[in-house]
């Protein structure tokens, strides 16, 4: 399946991405799942699996690890927001 | 008369006028007795000497995420509008960033729906804050105050 | 850079400007990064058939309760400008009656500060209100909730 | 002694008078007195005495029954406020 992703603000800026399309294997089907697969590629990805503060939305609600992942899904990695 | 209740929500670049949104929401009713409202400002601390702060945002995700907190309040309170303007891109000190309107029959229900909101935008609405001061760029933290803001609610 | 508190009490006939109170509290300064506010409206229930509102208050002793208040405010929490207007005469239906502003450095004490003014002014401040229906004049009963909400403050 | 009294809203109408200059006997020396003086001028005044609504202020701030009262004050009964 194929998922869009996002990283904003230092997240965004440590990893040098802004968003990306990529293909997923099927056994990645949850926001930990995914998480632990894109810590994989290497240091600066690995806060993503270890950091408990970097939250995650799946279409734009902002959801936890258990949460399912399915193809066509926009996927954000941030950190705790600061607004208001 | 019944009720008629106009939820508003613009995340824009520009600055917003206080007097013209407070007229929008009220103006030609005679049922609003209460509007209150917050308006949150860039801050320079003094060892900050803050040139400027830009706010990134979410585009999608936080209009989306402020339409929900604006709903969770009208089922919480009785209330007869409101009104919300988030602010993104570069801002200098003492701009504007965010304003909340709510008009209610009575303050107390205004007053705690305005609260509510302003608490649940600042942990649940996709903005993230860097100030730039000449010694660089600094994302701001988040601040563990406006989580226990948030949590109290839930009571 | 020490804090400047200013605190103004205005009671006055002529309407008044949110926008333009909320640039003189907060103009050219940066270290607000919060301004709470609060505008009462007069209210035409569906069974009054509201024609107008007569606002009555005591010369001297208004001004003076409303600075009591704002005092008491200012010693409760640290606050950076506050804004009191409230008017009197005749008023129309949808016609605001009373601005509080409050400014801080954050939006917790900002809130309760606005609310504390507006809980005291309910039931501290010397005026009184009279409708004109077409049935003829009524003077405002006071109400028991804003005694409560100000007697919450003694907590 | 000599006080000023100030009547407000619709105590004022009840009465008929916004506000007088008088003289007190020296007995009449606090505010639940001064009540009872002005309740016996007649019925429209017994309010003063008898309402435990109709609040009083000496000298522009609001004040218990308690309160002494002495020459050149300004003394304003009224009832409960309405404002905001």
């Amino acid at each position: 399946m194929t998922i869009k992703l996002l990283y904003f603000a230092s997240l965004r800026e440590a990893l040098g991405v802004s968003g990306e399309e990529i293909a997923l294997p099927q056994d990645v089907d949850d926001v930990a799942k995914l998480r632990a697969h894109l810590a994989a590629r290497g240091e600066s990805w690995q806060v993503l699996e270890h950091s408990k503060k970097l939250r995650a939305a799946v279409n734009q609600s902002m959801v936890g690890n258990e949460t399912r992942v399915k193809d066509g899904d926009e996927i954000a990695f941030f950190p705790p927001v600061t607004g208001g | 008369m019944p009720a008629v209740v106009s939820a508003q929500v613009s995340v824009q670049q520009e600055p917003f006028d206080v007097s013209a949104e407070l007229k929008a929401i009220a103006g030609g009713r005679h049922d609003i007795g209460a509007v209150a409202s917050f308006v949150g400002l860039v801050r320079d601390l003094a060892d900050a000497k803050l040139s400027s702060m830009t706010l990134e945002h979410y585009p999608g995700m936080t209009e989306k995420a402020l339409i929900e907190i604006v709903e969770q309040a009208k089922q919480r309170w009785e209330l007869l509008g409101v009104r919300v303007i988030h602010r993104y891109g570069r801002l200098a000190p003492g701009d504007a960033i965010v304003l909340v309107l709510v008009a209610g029959s009575h303050r107390g229900e205004a007053f705690a729906a305005c609260e509510f909101i302003m608490d649940f935008l600042k942990t649940r609405a996709p903005f993230w804050k860097k100030e730039e001061t000449p010694a660089g760029g600094r994302w701001v933290d988040a601040r563990d105050a406006d989580d226990a803001a948030t949590a109290r609610w839930k009571a």
